[in-house]
């Protein structure tokens, strides 16, 4: 059991995680064809299966079970703001399941030839919303106001400490659903991490629609016709929203340090976290020669770099890597997709410069408050 | 086509309407932000900010002058100019160091990143290895690590050092090539300090010396809209937490906005600057931050009160002082007084009122004299007697005894005296019952003469016999005016001729401590005096008249002065006749809230007149109180009449019945109660359009009662203060004085100081000894003008000062002659009395007052011992006899060589009576602890060579000679030493009796200026 | 023919009934069901007749219902946990201990603090569906981008709510949460461009003026923030709220109802 | 249903728009240019906007009230001998949010602000750093960062010397190192 445990702590180590998880994860969701092939031959299509289903589901709640008979884990999980955190795991594994498992079964009835099982056959398959709607709808409500008064009874809202602001206490977290935001204050400055990327996020969730000009797939579950906008979806939903939210939430103990789900929360932890800026590496370990005074100077390095991320890299793919996605997107809705594909990949790239490199900044002005 | 078969307006004309609303509303909006920036209070602070300006330049101006006259400056300047050269000629060899500085930083830059590096994950590896200590993790790996890193970063650690050392080798020759130059800067600008600060201020105010960015930049910050990212002009405020403004359901933290207008409230330098930006008086005492009450931790309107949070002048409830300033603010500022909000501002003549809010224990006399006499007017009007007032509840009665008032007066004195008591006395405290606003008609005239012969039937039915000693002899008047003048009988009491002080104080109001010694033969009799004088509580137990030990002799002299002025003209006043009708009336009154109307009829038709005058009296002194200030037999449980006061300004203003008098008197409390203590009864009036007044129609027993204390504008203020200051704000203890252990004791002993006039003859601290005045005329009666007018003269026969008092005496001496007390000062005429009526915990309470106050705190001190074999007494007898001690002090029954004039204390009787250490502090300068004493300094020959000393002064001194402080030690030692019998009074007597006081008549003073 | 009526249904056809539940009587026939959801202001949400995968929970996981009901149970909630709860730093949080402690069915604050994180979560499922049906495909691109701002609203209502109880745990989530904010581009005191917008001495952005401040009331967390969030929770935001869910349901029936395949 | 074909007839029903020209045409045969029809619309619209404007003005105006009942920022810290040379004062730390430091050459004030989010860091005695436990930022004694995210090192506050010779700390100027304001007179008290 101790050794499951270390285990676990081991491989929920962020690097590992994070790792192990951007490299399957376009296996599990294929973006293309390529993956596609390589997804069903590592037989990650039998993931939506109703047995995997049954598999996963064990396998998660024995997770649990045991996790919830060591008692540092149950210190995080049964913190009462932290529940809901437990269902969104639950749920989230269980509507993915349910979504692709839908998709999966109308990507075959579509390679058949058939109808997908949304399919109807207006006006004649309609039905009238009274009484069927209606009452289904009474019954959930019934049902779901039932298990919220359950929820109620069972556990008490929680009330800490009268406020004091002098006093943080150690670790000092956000609501659990802005965890994911707080995660990547550790990679990013405020302005990015707190309002450029949320704001990108807000952004670009409302730009999909405009940016995913697939005909196909609306109204039905389906995977096949629309397997990049889903990965990428996916991507954005499962790993960088929720991922990070159970990161922020489970993994990260005091002074924000990383603890597995088995650790105890030790206040005194030490991690190295010397970080140095890419100027620093370019003048101080590269030419040895000290910082310059002028920032512009100083900082030239990373902004040609960053420039050269958001600027020419874009032309650049859309000429090669790109070139089909380019051509069926049009300039305009082009740009705006690859400017948010590579904000969004700045957290990745930052979190590996980080381990790789200790880099702590690529521009860093703190003159102005620019860091980045 | 547009379908204008389903259009009914033009839609040109409707564009046009759209144009012209939205124009409409576009400018309505303008005038919604104008209206918005446009704040009152901004046009006082863009005029203060002018008045900064201008005071700044000057003092800029001021600052830059004396810098100029400054020689060390233009000297600095100068080396200045030449290190700057000299620094110039070394430039390349600053620059070549600099650029090694450089370089050296940059590598010390890389290496200490790497020690950055090494020590993070050392201090990983330190925790791992405490961690696998704990049990959790691999010991041996950990610890091989753990080694690993620590060579590591000691030698990185070690790398970085030796360039930091180089680094700061490099900085240190830089240092010493432009060491005379930064010597040269930083001295200059220590001198220039001032005026830099100065300098800086002005820039920030003043536009004509900003620079252009900062002048745009000023302009736009107050600029509507924007004007909240940093204005210049805005709502100052003081927020006070634990001092609360009432708001019925809640006390809310106090807000004060006022320094938003008065702006120079809390700076010097704007004492002569026009209201509102005048600096408010005495910054030490208020507001500054050291003062006790700095002004963010009191705030405003905890004193001024008004309304704090208000931002403009009629918002904020300023008061007017009077009528005139009134109609000054209703033109230049429309001004009205704020509605709806319960306390307005203090007028200024009032605003002392405050004080008492949290000094009612101890009024600081000194910083509100309007107060304090305002409280000794409570005190002595006996306004709680009526009145439940806090803090008085234990305070004695202040009127006479009523109890034996047959021995002293007839009925007919007693009759005209309560009619008109001030006829007889002017500035008696007995106030009016009688011939006032409310009862000067026909009817009510008739009906209280009644009422006064009832009283005074009443009292003299109930007075007790007084067994009256005989007097010897007729006594001689004359010698009886001497004594008057010189016992002491003066620190309370004021005689016949004396002028009354136009502006009362409570120095001046201690002589009116008992009444006026004037007219008595037209009250009462020569052997009554004689009586009450010699012991004044056979008489009345509670009076507080002291015990002047006077024999029988010197009883019968002042009686006989005494009884020898009579007021004819006050013994001629008419006294109707009894009218029984009249009295029935009365009577029949006073029955019937108890008695139906036959019964009344029967009941009275069984009384005799006597009884019918008693009952009625009786009646009459509970309905007008009488009892509140009299001791009167019967009415030892009678509970105070008049509405209690301990809150009274609290109270809602509408609670005060201003009858019809709502457009005579300005609608504030302050003049209601002005008012009311002014004329009590004149509420029961209507005033008419010639000034003359209508009384109400009200059943005589209805009638205001209050009876009228014909006070003087001053102390119409100094009440009305008072009770402005009766509120019922809850004070926190942070905000209240310390209720330490010496503040108790001082408030304790200063309330009995109060209570029996002490500071009537003795000052202390500089307050008190109102009775030197008299002493100074008396001398001059016996002596001459000149001896009068010398201060140290008068008071050395004035009651002594008791400054320090707590230091200088022994307790337990004091103890004694407080209780029984003897001759100290062998050349005073003035007598300290016996006080029978204290207790021994009376004089501990104030024997502790002293000592506390003088920071005194020790409990018992070993007896100081002296042996006069010792050097220090044999030196201490050189220096005494050398300095002529013997001049004016005995040694024991030894007279001093001078006259009476000069005497003091008996030396012999230092060892019981004072407190060693106090006497080297007089030693050393007499005039800081008693200014005005004779007593010089003792001349002691420090300065003088050893050599010479020890020819002169003989070895003694000489061997103490280097140490003043031994040197007053030794004559400490020397009057600790001197013997004999204490009580010199029968030496003192007969040398009196022989030789006079010996007073240098004409001649100069010849001691007072001489450094002897 | 005299059929004796029972007392359900005398009352569903007498004229009380009927004048207010329009048409009355228990509908039977295809007619009267319809009448039934275009009669009611309330059913009128839905339209009268629907695709039969509309109906089934696989396909719509009825989260977009449930996201609107936990908004309704939140209100109610609110509403009665505003009779007792204050929003000063001297009651806050023993008002709502006293919830816990005395007041009836206290629970109430339990049925909000968990129905609130139950929305963000139906909030967030409700999108995730309706990413994975293809829903948002033209016509209902912009009701797609309402359904981002309704998200973003439930994540604000819910973020603001969290300070209310003024308690160490609100208090600290509310300091990092509006820290964020001090660092925005320009109008935040500590975000890149701030330093620019200054004349002079004078600097415009700074902790007295910039949006922070406008959050929080004040440049530190204290009494006024408790108000404004408080003002912002109970009012503002579900101000805005319901005026984006009101487009967001028209918009599904204008749109053509629920998705369906082509 | 129909509803929506409806919708999308009604649509279609009216005809392209007229030419403009024919808008200048009214019933009662009154001739308005085109000209003076896009001026009063404009200006309608112009003034409509600006007065909307000035609405959306003042709400944001309202949200910055012009007092604020805020703590004191100025306090006053005693005397300089009450700090020992080496020490990292702690008695401020929790009534007024300021480390006072003391070193050779004389004493600065801290703020206990961690750069990074807000929370307030502890001093560690036996590390000689500040640590900050929201997102573990590390600051030397001087308040220089060194480890985790914080970007810029602790802010000073202003520190100066009352008439009395008492420490006064004014929270309300800060001195930020980056821009090289830590050597300003007033962010050091020289002892």
């Amino acid at each position: 059991m101790e050794a499951f445990k270390h285990l676990i702590d081991t491989l929920s180590k962020p690097t590992i995680l994070v790792s192990f998880t951007f490299l399957i994860f376009f296996f599990i969701f294929p973006p293309t064809d390529w993956f596609e092939k390589w997804h069903r031959r590592l037989k990650f299509d039998g993931l939506w299966s109703v047995k995997s289903f049954w598999i996963i589901s064990v396998l998660l709640v024995g997770f649990f079970v045991i996790g919830l008979s060591d008692s540092d884990f149950r210190a995080i999980m049964l913190k009462p703001d932290n529940v809901p955190i437990a269902g969104l795991i639950f749920l989230v594994f269980f509507f993915t399941w349910l979504s692709m498992n839908q998709a999966y079964n109308n990507d075959k009835l579509i390679e058949a030839g058939q109808p997908v099982d949304e399919q109807y056959d207006a006006p004649n398959d309609k039905v009238l919303v009274w009484p069927d709607l209606v009452y289904v709808e009474l019954i959930t409500i019934v049902l779901f106001s039932a298990f919220m008064l359950v929820w109620s009874i069972g556990l008490p809202a929680p009330l800490e400490e009268p406020a004091n602001p002098s006093e943080s206490p150690n670790p000092a977290k956000a609501p659990w659903y802005f965890l994911g935001l707080q995660e990547m204050l550790v990679y990013f400055d405020p302005w990015m991490a707190g309002v450029v990327l949320p704001s990108l996020i807000i952004v670009g969730l409302m730009a999909i629609p405009y940016l995913d000009n697939v005909k196909e797939g609306s109204g039905y579950y389906s995977f096949k016709d629309r397997k990049l906008s889903i990965a990428i979806f996916m991507f954005g939903w499962l790993v960088l929203w929720n991922l990070l939210i159970v990161i922020g939430t489970v993994l990260r103990g005091p002074n924000w340090n990383f603890f597995g789900p088995f650790e105890f929360w030790d206040s005194h932890k030490v991690e190295a976290l010397t970080n140095i800026n890419l100027s620093e590496f370019v003048y101080v370990k590269g030419m040895s020669t000290g910082l310059p005074g002028n920032i512009l100077l100083r900082e030239i390095w990373g902004i040609i770099l960053l420039l050269g991320y958001f600027m020419i890299l874009p032309p650049l793919l859309a000429k090669t890597w790109l070139k089909n996605l380019f051509e069926r997107l049009g300039v305009a809705r082009y740009s705006l997709f690859i400017v948010l594909i590579l904000a969004a990949l700045t957290l990745p790239i930052k979190m590996y410069l980080r381990w790789m490199f200790n880099l702590k900044y690529i521009i860093s002005i703190p003159e102005y408050f620019f860091n980045f | 086509m547009i379908n204008q078969q389903e259009r009914y307006y033009n839609i040109l004309k409707l564009n046009k309407w759209f144009a012209i609303s939205s124009l409409l509303f576009a400018f309505i909006w303008l005038l919604a932000f104008a209206n918005d920036f446009n704040r009152p209070w901004k046009k006082y602070q863009i005029e203060f900010r002018e008045l900064e300006i201008e005071k700044t330049r000057g003092d800029v101006q001021a600052a830059s002058t004396n810098l100029e006259l400054n020689e060390d400056y233009s000297v600095l300047k100068a080396q200045i100019e030449m290190a700057q050269n000299k620094v110039d000629s070394r430039q390349e060899e600053i620059e070549s160091i600099e650029s090694d500085i450089q370089k050296l930083e940059a590598k010390l830059y890389a290496k200490n990143q790497i020690y950055q590096f090494a020590k993070a994950d050392y201090d990983v590896a330190k925790y791992n290895f405490e961690q696998a200590q704990h049990g959790n993790g691999n010991l041996l790996s950990t610890e091989k690590i753990l080694s690993k890193l620590e060579a590591l970063t000691s030698a990185s650690k070690l790398n970085a050092e030796v360039i930091e050392g180089k680094v700061e080798a490099k900085n240190n020759e830089l240092k010493i090539i432009r060491q005379s130059l930064k010597e040269a800067n930083d001295a200059i600008t220590a001198i220039s300090r001032d005026k830099d600060l100065l300098v800086r201020k002005l820039i920030k105010i003043d536009p004509e010396e900003m620079s252009f960015a900062n002048k745009i930049g000023n302009i736009v910050r107050d600029v509507p809209v924007l004007d909240f990212i940093d204005p210049y002009y805005e709502v100052k405020q003081v927020v006070i937490k634990d001092i609360e403004d009432d708001m019925v359901f809640m006390g809310v933290p106090k807000v004060d906005r006022c320094m938003t207008c008065h702006m120079g409230i809390d700076k010097n330098g704007f004492e002569e600057a026009p209201q509102p930006y005048t600096t408010h008086p005495k910054l030490d005492l208020y507001l500054g931050a050291n003062s006790p009450h700095p002004m963010n931790e009191y705030g405003c309107t905890g004193c001024h009160a008004g309304r704090g949070r208000g931002t403009n002048f009629i918002s904020s409830a300023h008061s007017p002082n009077n009528p005139e300033m009134a109609e000054r603010w209703e033109k230049k500022l429309e001004w009205h007084p704020l509605h709806h909000w319960d306390t307005p501002m203090l007028p200024m003549k009032y605003v002392e009122a405050s004080c008492l809010k949290c000094h009612s224990n101890s009024i600081p006399i000194k910083d509100s004299p309007k107060l304090a006499l305002g409280m000794t007017i409570v005190e002595k009007g006996g306004c709680f007697g009526c009145h439940q007032i806090d803090g008085f509840e234990n305070t004695s009665k202040p009127g006479p005894g009523l109890r034996k008032i047959a021995a002293k007066t007839t009925k007919d004195f007693a009759y005209k005296w309560i009619y008109d008591p001030r006829g007889f006395r002017e500035n008696t405290w007995m106030p009016h019952f009688f011939k006032q606003v409310n009862s000067q008609d026909l009817e009510s005239v008739k009906r209280t003469d009644q009422e006064i012969h009832a009283i005074v039937s009443y009292l003299f039915d109930r007075s007790e016999a007084f067994k009256m000693e005989k007097m010897q002899n007729k006594g001689n008047a004359d010698n009886g005016r001497m004594l008057v003048n010189s016992v002491g009988c003066l620190g309370c009491h004021a005689t016949e001729g004396e002028e009354q002080v136009a502006l009362k104080s409570v120095n001046s109001m201690r002589r009116e401590h008992g009444p006026n010694l004037i007219n008595l033969g037209s009250k009462t009799t020569q052997k009554w005096i004689y009586n009450w004088i010699r012991d004044p509580q056979g008489y009345h137990s509670g009076t507080k008249m002291p015990n002047l030990r006077l024999s029988k002799q010197e009883a019968s002299d002042i009686s006989a002065f005494l009884i020898g002025q009579r007021d004819k003209d006050f013994e001629k006043n008419p006294r109707p006749e009894v009218d029984e009708n009249e009295l029935n009336l009365i009577a029949s009154d006073l029955l019937s809230s108890i008695l139906r109307k036959n019964e009344i009829t029967a009941r009275l038709g069984s009384m005799s007149l006597d009884e019918k005058l008693n009952y009625v009296g009786g009646k009459l002194i509970r309905q007008y109180g009488c009892f509140s200030c009299h001791d009167i037999d019967g009415f030892e449980d009678a509970k105070p009449i008049g509405t209690p006061l301990s809150t009274e300004a609290s109270k809602l203003i509408t609670k005060l019945d201003f009858g019809y008098f709502h457009d005579e008197i300005p609608h504030t409390k302050w003049d209601w109660f002005k008012q009311k203590v002014d004329n009590p009864r004149i509420f029961d009036m209507i005033p008419q359009e010639d000034h003359s007044y209508k009384i109400k129609v009200k059943n005589p027993l209805d009638k205001l009662r209050m009876p009228h204390f014909g006070l003087n504008d001053q102390e119409l203020d100094a009440v009305t203060t008072v009770i402005m200051g009766w509120v019922k704000d809850e004070i926190p203890t942070t905000k209240l004085p310390a209720r330490n252990e010496r503040n108790i004791a001082i408030e304790a002993g200063e309330k009995l100081i109060r209570q029996y006039n002490c500071q009537g003859c003795h000052a202390i601290d500089g307050d008190g000894g109102a009775i030197q005045p008299t002493i100074a005329s008396w001398i001059g009666d016996i002596a001459d003008e000149t001896n009068a007018e010398d201060r140290g003269t008068v008071l050395s026969f004035s009651p002594p000062m008791l400054n320090t008092e707590g230091r200088k005496v022994q307790p337990d001496w004091l103890l004694k002659f407080f209780k029984n007390p003897t001759m100290i000062r062998p050349n005073l005429a003035v007598r300290m009395p016996t006080f029978k009526m204290m207790s021994d915990d009376d004089w501990n309470t104030i024997i502790k007052y002293f000592q506390l106050k003088d920071g005194q705190t020790l409990p018992y001190e070993n007896p100081h011992m002296v042996n006069k074999q010792s050097t220090s007494y044999k030196a201490g007898d050189v220096i005494a006899d050398m300095g002529g001690c013997q001049n004016c002090h005995f040694y024991g029954n030894q007279k001093p060589r001078q006259a009476a004039v000069t005497w003091g204390p008996n030396l012999a009787l230092t060892k019981e009576r004072l407190r060693p250490e106090w006497l080297i502090e007089w030693f050393k300068d007499p005039q800081v602890i008693m200014p005005g004493t004779k007593m010089p300094a003792p001349y002691i020959p420090v300065d003088e060579p050893v050599a010479s000393v020890k020819e002169v002064w003989g070895k003694n001194v000489a061997k103490l000679h280097s140490e003043p402080e031994k040197l007053l030690e030794a004559i400490r030692d020397f009057t600790w030493g001197v013997s004999g019998p204490v009580d010199v009074s029968k030496i003192v007597k007969a040398h009196l009796a022989r030789e006079g006081y010996g007073f240098v008549i004409e001649d100069d003073d010849d001691w007072g200026d001489e450094d002897w | 023919m005299a059929e004796k009526k029972g007392l359900l249904k005398r009352l569903a056809e007498g004229q009380v009934w009927t004048s207010i539940f329009r048409g009355g009587g228990v509908p039977k026939s295809r007619r009267q069901r319809m009448m039934v959801v275009l009669n009611s202001v309330f059913l009128h949400l839905h339209p009268v007749r629907l695709p039969k995968h509309a109906v089934k929970l696989k396909f719509t996981w009825c989260m977009g219902g449930l996201s609107f009901f936990l908004f309704l149970i939140l209100t109610i909630s609110g509403i009665l946990l505003m009779f007792y709860y204050r929003p000063t730093i001297e009651y806050a949080y023993t008002d709502i201990i006293d919830l816990a402690e005395q007041v009836p069915f206290g629970i109430m604050r339990e049925i909000h603090r968990w129905g609130a994180h139950a929305m963000v979560i139906t909030v967030w499922l409700h999108m995730f569906r309706v990413f994975m049906t293809g829903s948002y495909k033209p016509p209902r691109e912009f009701n797609w981008a309402i359904g981002v701002i309704l998200l973003l609203l439930t994540l604000l209502l819910s973020f603001t709510g969290y300070l209310l109880p003024w308690d160490q745990l609100a208090i600290w989530a509310i300091t990092v949460g509006s820290n964020m904010a001090r660092a925005t581009p320009f109008i935040g005191s500590e975000g890149p461009g701030a330093a620019l917008l200054a004349i002079g001495d004078i600097n415009f952005v700074t902790m007295s003026s910039d949006i922070r401040f406008a959050l929080l009331g004040g440049r530190f967390l204290g009494e006024a923030t408790l108000l404004r969030f408080y003002v912002l929770h109970c009012i503002g935001l579900p101000f805005i709220i319901m005026i984006f869910m009101a487009v967001h349901f028209w918009r599904i029936r204008k749109d053509g109802g629920i998705s369906t395949p082509v | 249903m129909s509803e929506l074909n409806e919708e999308k007839q009604s649509v279609t029903v009216p005809p392209a728009s007229p030419p403009p020209a024919a808008l200048g045409k009214t019933d009662d045969g009154s001739q308005v240019t085109r000209r003076t029809f896009f001026s009063w619309l404009s200006i309608g619209w112009i003034a409509f906007v600006a007065a909307t404007g000035g609405f959306f003005t003042m709400m944001l105006r309202f949200f910055f009230p012009n007092v604020l009942f805020e703590p004191v920022q100025t306090f006053r810290a005693g005397f300089p001998e009450d700090y020992q040379v080496g020490e990292v004062d702690l008695r401020w730390k929790s009534k007024y949010g300021t480390w006072i430091v003391r070193n050779g050459e004389g004493i600065y004030a801290l703020s206990t602000t961690c750069t990074h989010l807000g929370c307030t860091p502890n001093w560690l005695t036996a590390e000689q750093k500040f640590k900050c436990p929201c997102h573990g930022s590390g600051f030397r004694k001087t308040g220089i960062n060194f480890e985790g995210p914080a970007p810029r090192p602790l802010e000073r506050y202003r520190i100066v010397l009352s008439d009395d010779g008492q420490i006064i700390v004014d929270k309300t100027k800060k001195y930020q190192q980056e821009k090289g304001q830590w050597g300003d007179p007033e962010a050091f008290l020289k002892v």
